[in-house]
């Protein structure tokens, strides 16, 4: 069990990352990764939403759908749950929160279409996780996610002092180079399993 | 006196060292490695680093559209650190395509020479890894046969897979393995050229060979923490991949931090993952943090700690 | 049976959420113009910065808040302002004419040579740190492309003789360029206009003129006789056609003892 | 070898033998001095003499016009023909007053020695080099008085001379050191007590032992009660920056953006130092000093006494003249001085050398794009990052070109020596300086 | 006021929502090893992008503002439902390659671009011929996409080998990093091609 944990930690984050192995979250990641700052801003707000969002849903998955038998249900109920829950935290952070609602604010609305988020929750389903699981896939899969996102950011700060063809620039360069980092990232392949 | 005075902005003097004569440098430290590779692995090798070698210089030459072929001398250097990654005999289209991909996505596709994150060479033998591991990283490797310049391939494991091989093998070099990684004397005697003429700081291989050999010691003493820093890539990356320039930080405390990161991810890999190879990995992950290390070991300035006293 | 339960998950989740988001709302309203985000969508999206604000999406706002004018985007030109107008409801204002930036120094390397080889940065500021400038007319183009650069449309190019080059098409007449000079030899002008007009920038007495340039305006007032419409005046050794008098006759032309003056259109123009 | 020294900095070719056996020889008093109002840092002179007036040699002609600044000079007899604008070294033309020189050299009545160093006061020190116009002399120019007017509450203890030259080329110092070493010490012991500092040192790089042993005696015979000593320090460049030297000498670190006086320190030039000695025991006002005239693109290289506001023109001629492949025209050494555009240009108070490089010196280098190899950072002796701090202010990034500490740069050019990519780095710092500057000011 | 063919054809080629606006990245990169699973994805995007703006495009003038995003999510979440559903019953193997990338159609943003951006202002003509538009410009460079990876990778295209029994496929294009460096070289292709012609 204990063993177990360590292992979806590890391979969520380093082995099997949501974004450079199983594209989720790509747009965020090609949009919020132009500065450091920026991009820990939104991995934060995104390990926040994503924790949050996949216990609910994996909550209302087997305490609801499975027992009424509405598992063909679950895209709309997890979509629900995630949109109604990104603008309860904004809500409720504006209120209770203003400094962290400052930090994290604008990020929140990217959150909703940031298919990681409901990505995660599917898949957290598939793998059939218990709670305790479920927790800790979710935090480490958005961690992975940050990870991937300042290291792309401090790329691309260094990128904008280049001379750089304007074919290039923007979009193209950050594709290849999540594309190396995913090569490298390949090197973590084998070493834990689920 | 009937030109023009040149004015320009101040030093006036320039040292006489430049990218071109750096370069040229990094290739007479490759020299005994090569010469040790068609000692060792006879003309295969050589025709591998000379295809790899012209490839990338034609292919430098048509991206800049420049007629001179040895240009500043960069694409030769990746080229042949490409074949030193290789295999001594893989198919030459294997070759080819590495040596193009490394200089025209490792290299160009960021802009040019200084401003490629990963290294080049390592992202052209990534590509061949991932597309036709069988060729380039498979199980079996050519044997070294000293003075043979004619013999059939006969094949074997790796010493890193054996853990059989003496360490006076993987000193010398008699050892199957990549073109340029088995011959632990040949390239030290590269990587003390490259630190005299200043182009390589000890920080990078120092810490990562320190940290392979620190891992090898939980992996069986003494013997094997020698044997893991003398087998495989591990003194080709630390001295003459992970010391890249452009790819490596600029800062002394992030040279350690980038060395160290290398040592501990090749072992990682080398102990618990699949590949039994993690130099190339752990070196393109670590360019790929060299910007965030940089940013984070900011030098401390001159009298910088005074004023906070102040 | 099972469509029923469906219906109650869904529609009970749905008023679950609905109602939770319907109190928060009601308890955080925020202002919104929609104003805003169209105007935005209308303007080119370049965030040149030439209305002087910083960005398209500042323009737009500072203009729903009517602190910006309509016509304000430059880049933009008459189409955009008459449909900003038709959003903000109000008539439409700002001028027809297609306007470019104009170059108003002829002194390519051939013909205006420099007094010392300047080596370092390639910027126009910054050569002109040295001594003024390595030029020997203190008032050229300096030919390091500082304008080219700056340009955000691509429509400023640095020709082969080291003098800039306006795409005509691609000008927006935004006046970065104009500020990007550092020698003031940009100006926006009307890029149909039919007069004639002195290419040079040189306040320097004639006989400096002559030593430093071949094609700078020496002041020696030919045209200024020539000129049936006395639209020329000298001023600072500099002769400056007035386009409103101009009726494009070409006297002036043929006077000048330098064949300098032009068509205001056909100069620097791609 | 010296352990005395700072972490960083370059070893370039020295190139001192050009000169640095010619002993100080008076320069040729020119049939006209263009004698710049702009000779110090800080606020420029305004005229006291009008054209057609008939001035002495040492007569004063420029009134400083506020603290930060000090009087200039006319450095031979005769009368004001102009008083007009000039090329001045900094490369714009500058008010000048032009100076038609009768041959008589008629010393100015104020020419006569005063009290003995032991009868004066600090005040009255200080004083003097107000009063005769003293700057530092080794190129910047700041104005003496105001570095012997420490706030009250500093409390000075050590004054150091700076004997490093450490720019290559340059060997007026050495020449000095050799020749005046009496004057270097009797100026430092005015410079401690005006100042009531304790402690004197005297830093030489170790590449001038001659000069060192010639400190050595100065010292021994003419310190009385003073404690001074001479350092060797280790040769290197940029050894005689300020805040190096005292890192060298003292240990003590000038924390960034603050004056020496901040460690209780405060630095003078070698011939700073005399021109103290010379003001104090003749009574004579700084309007000649030594520069160096050398380099491979001039015949006869030599150091002289030049007469401020001499054409350099005048002085290559006097030099044999240039050579067919000089190309560029430095005035003070190769890392930090100002090339000029003519030689139509005249010395003032901070030209220590006239250097005159050829063809191979000034190759037009393209510039490559930076390789990251790091050797500039390794070398900058304020441990900032050149290669950043350029490339950002290259693409205009200004608020970055500050984060990696472009204020704290002192353009002492370690960092464009060693580059292999030939980047204009300081000149991109330089840029961005400027830039700083400006926006701090809004 | 744009023509109905422009409407249209803007979103093939001057508003391609995948190599213009970068939409929808993450199916484009995950689906696209070979050319039919591209094609299925588009084909499936675009059926829910079509009905989402007829719907969208029906109530907009009901729906309040304040409720407008969370009821444009459950329209097209019924939409990914029901394809979801049908892919199931009548094409499995499709429905197994394309896994969670079905369900995920709801948060491509480029079908809430379009409701958010395009339906909910227009009337249900254009709406149509916007979503049809853009649908096909998604499933274009989808299947784009999937025959070079497939090309390269496996060496056939909509699985006809075509390429021989010699050729050794470059399996770095059927994996993740591929997928990335694809893409990416792929839009600097057609970053040329569009400066090239004019086309903003």
């Amino acid at each position: 069990m204990e063993l177990n944990l360590a292992a979806i930690i590890f391979v969520a984050i380093l082995a099997n990352n949501i974004v450079l192995n199983q594209f989720l979250g790509v747009c965020p990641y090609l949009g919020v990764s132009k500065r450091i700052e920026t991009s820990l801003g939104m991995g934060m707000a995104v390990v926040f939403v994503m924790t949050l969002a996949t216990i609910v849903s994996w909550v209302i998955f087997n305490f609801i759908l499975i027992p009424l038998d509405l598992v063909y249900l679950r895209t709309i109920a997890f979509i629900l749950v995630i949109a109604s829950l990104v603008q309860l935290v904004e809500i409720v952070l504006k209120k209770n929160n203003p400094t962290l609602f400052k930090a994290l604010g604008i990020y929140l609305p990217l959150i909703t279409t940031n298919c990681a988020i409901l990505g995660v929750a599917l898949l957290n389903i598939q793998m059939g996780h218990n709670i305790i699981q479920t927790v800790v896939y979710a935090i480490a899969a958005a961690i992975g996610f940050t990870m991937a996102l300042v290291i792309m950011a401090g790329i691309r700060e260094r990128l904008e002092l280049v001379n750089m063809s304007g074919l290039l620039q923007g979009a193209a360069v950050t594709l290849v180079t999540a594309g190396i980092l995913s090569l490298s990232f390949m090197g973590f392949a084998g070493i834990m399993t689920l | 006196m009937d030109k023009k005075l040149v004015v320009s902005s101040s030093p006036h003097l320039k040292s006489p060292e430049n990218i071109h004569s750096i370069m040229v440098d990094v290739l007479v430290a490759l020299f005994p490695v090569a010469l040790m590779a068609v000692f060792l692995f006879g003309y295969r090798a050589l025709a591998t680093m000379v295809i790899a070698t012209l490839v990338a210089m034609i292919t430098e030459a048509i991206i800049l559209r420049k007629g001179n072929l040895f240009g500043d001398g960069s694409a030769a250097v990746t080229g042949l650190l490409l074949a030193m990654v290789l295999p001594p005999a893989p198919p030459w289209w294997v070759v080819v395509i590495g040596s193009a991909v490394a200089v025209g996505i490792g290299k160009h596709l960021f802009g040019g020479i200084g401003n490629n994150i990963f290294n080049p060479a390592l992202v052209g033998r990534a590509v061949l890894v991932v597309s036709w591991g069988a060729h380039v990283a498979g199980d079996v490797w050519m044997r070294p046969v000293p003075f043979n310049f004619t013999a059939d391939i006969v094949t074997e494991a790796t010493p890193l897979a054996t853990k059989a091989a003496s360490l006076l093998d993987l000193f010398i070099g008699t050892v199957s393995g990549s073109l340029g990684e088995t011959s632990a004397l040949a390239l030290i005697i590269g990587g003390i050229w490259l630190y005299y003429r200043g182009h390589i700081d000890w920080r990078i291989p120092g810490a990562f060979i320190a940290l392979v050999f620190v891992f090898g010691l939980f992996d069986g003493g003494f013997n094997m923490g020698l044997y893991h820093v003398l087998a495989g890539g591990v003194l080709l990356g630390a001295l003459f991949m992970a010391t890249d320039m452009v790819t490596s930080p600029v800062t002394s405390v992030g040279k350690l931090i980038f060395g160290g990161g290398c040592g501990l991810i090749t072992m990682i890999i080398r102990l618990f993952g699949s590949y039994p190879e993690g130099v190339m990995f752990s070196i393109l992950l670590m360019n790929s943090l060299t910007p965030i290390i940089d940013n984070l070991t900011l030098p401390k300035r001159f009298g910088e700690v005074k004023q906070k006293n102040a | 049976m099972e469509l029923f339960t469906a219906l109650i998950v869904i529609g009970g989740m749905g008023l679950v959420f609905g109602g939770l988001l319907a109190v928060a709302a009601k308890h955080f309203a925020v202002e919104e113009d929609a104003r805003v985000e169209t105007i935005c969508d209308l303007l080119p999206g370049a965030n040149c910065g030439a209305c002087g604000f910083p960005g398209c999406i500042s323009f737009a706002e500072n203009v729903v808040g009517l602190k910006a004018d309509a016509s304000g985007c430059i880049p933009g030109g008459k189409d955009i302002c008459d449909s900003i107008c038709k959003v903000m409801g109000i008539d439409s204002v700002g001028s027809e004419v297609k306007k470019v930036a104009e170059i108003s120094c002829l002194g390519s390397r051939d013909v205006a040579p420099d007094k010392f080889e300047y080596h370092g940065v390639r910027d126009c500021n910054a050569a002109l740190a040295f001594s003024g400038g390595f030029k020997a007319c203190k008032y050229g183009c300096l030919g390091l492309g500082t304008c080219a650069e700056s340009c955000p449309f691509d429509a400023l190019h640095m020709g082969d003789n080291g003098l800039p080059i306006v795409d005509r098409e691609r000008c927006t007449a935004c006046g970065i360029c104009v500020k990007a000079c550092p020698r003031d030899l940009i100006r926006i002008a009307d890029a149909d206009r039919t007069c004639k007009y002195v290419p040079c920038n040189s306040k320097d007495k004639g006989k400096v003129v002559r030593e430093v340039c071949e094609v700078g305006c020496t002041g020696c007032k030919a045209c200024v006789k020539a000129c049936p419409q006395d639209a020329i005046v000298v001023e600072d050794s500099l002769a400056v056609i007035d386009s409103s008098k101009c009726d494009n006759c070409g006297e002036c032309v043929d006077a000048c003892r330098r064949s300098i003056i032009k068509d205001a259109a056909k100069v620097h123009h791609a | 070898m010296s352990e005395r020294t700072f972490v960083g900095g370059i070893h370039p070719g020295y190139y001192k033998d050009f000169s640095s056996g010619k002993p100080i020889a008076s320069a040729r008093a020119p049939a006209q001095v263009i004698i710049s109002l702009h000779q110090n840092i800080g606020a420029p002179c305004d005229p006291v003499v009008q054209v057609g007036d008939e001035v002495k040699m040492g007569q004063k002609i420029g009134e400083p016009k506020g603290f930060v600044s000090t009087p200039v000079f006319a450095s031979v007899s005769g009368k004001v023909t102009k008083i007009e604008p000039f090329t001045h070294p900094l490369g714009n033309p500058l008010p000048a007053v032009f100076i038609e020189n009768d041959g008589q050299d008629k010393p100015d009545e104020g020419m006569k020695p005063g009290k003995p160093l032991e009868e004066l006061s600090a005040e009255e020190i200080k004083q003097i080099a107000k009063d005769f116009g003293l700057v530092g002399l080794g190129g910047a120019t700041f104005p003496t008085h105001v570095k012997l007017s420490p706030p009250p509450e500093v409390k000075i203890d050590t004054v150091i001379i700076n004997g490093a030259e450490c720019e290559p080329f340059l060997t007026a110092d050495h020449r000095q050191m050799l020749e005046q070493a009496d004057d270097i010490v009797y100026g430092l012991k005015a410079f401690m007590k005006s100042l009531g500092a304790t402690n004197g040192i005297i830093g030489v790089e170790d590449n001038k032992l001659d000069a060192l042993a010639s400190m050595n005696r100065a010292v021994a015979e003419g310190k009385g009660e003073y404690d001074i000593k001479v350092h060797a320090l280790h040769t290197k460049y940029p050894q005689g920056a300020e805040k190096m030297l005292i890192k060298a000498t003292t240990g003590r670190e000038v924390p960034p953006g603050a004056l020496p006086m901040a460690v209780n320190v405060v630095n003078q030039n070698g011939g700073t130092a005399v021109a103290l000695a010379e003001a104090i025991k003749l009574g004579k006002p700084l309007y000649e000093r030594i520069v160096t005239v050398t380099g491979p693109g001039i015949k006869e290289p030599a150091n002289m006494m030049v007469r401020n506001g001499t054409m350099v023109k005048d002085l290559i001629e006097q030099c044999g003249g240039m050579t067919e492949d000089a190309r560029k025209l430095i005035l003070g050494g190769p890392m930090m001085g100002l090339a000029q555009a003519t030689d139509e240009v005249p010395v003032i108070k901070g030209t220590s050398g006239v250097l005159i490089l050829t063809e191979e010196f000034v190759k037009d280098l393209s510039i490559d794009p930076c390789i990251k190899c790091g050797k500039c950072i390794d070398v900058c002796p304020m441990a900032l990052m050149p290669n950043f701090i350029g490339s950002a202010s290259e693409k205009n990034k200004i608020e970055m070109a500050e984060k990696y500490g472009a204020m704290d740069c002192f353009e002492c050019g370690c960092c464009t020596y060693t580059c292999p990519a030939k980047r204009p780095l300081v000149q991109w710092i330089r840029i961005a300086k400027g830039e700083i500057g400006a926006r701090r000011k809004k | 006021m744009t023509t109905l063919t422009q409407e249209f054809s803007k979103g093939i080629i001057k508003q391609n929502p995948v190599f213009v606006q970068l939409l929808g990245m993450c199916p484009i990169l995950a689906v696209t090893i070979t050319a039919t699973n591209g094609f299925g994805m588009g084909i499936a995007s675009m059926f829910v992008l079509l009905s989402s703006n007829i719907v969208v495009s029906f109530i907009r003038n009901v729906v309040p503002p304040r409720v407008r995003i969370p009821a444009y999510i459950l329209v097209i979440a019924t939409f990914v439902t029901i394809t979801d559903l049908v892919l199931n019953a009548f094409l499995p193997s499709l429905h197994a390659a394309l896994g969670i990338f079905i369900p995920l159609i709801v948060v491509n943003c480029m079908i809430m671009g379009r409701a958010e951006g395009f339906a909910r202002k227009n009337t249900l003509g254009r709406s149509v011929i916007d979503a049809l538009g853009m649908g096909i410009g998604f499933t274009l460079a989808l299947t784009i996409l999937g025959i070079v990876r497939e090309l390269l990778g496996a060496g056939s295209i909509f699985g006809a080998n075509i390429m021989g029994s010699s050729f050794e496929p470059m399996a770095l294009f059927a994996s993740p990093p591929g997928a990335f460096i694809a893409l990416g070289i792929l839009l600097a292709i057609f970053n040329y091609f569009y400066r090239k012609f004019g086309v903003q």
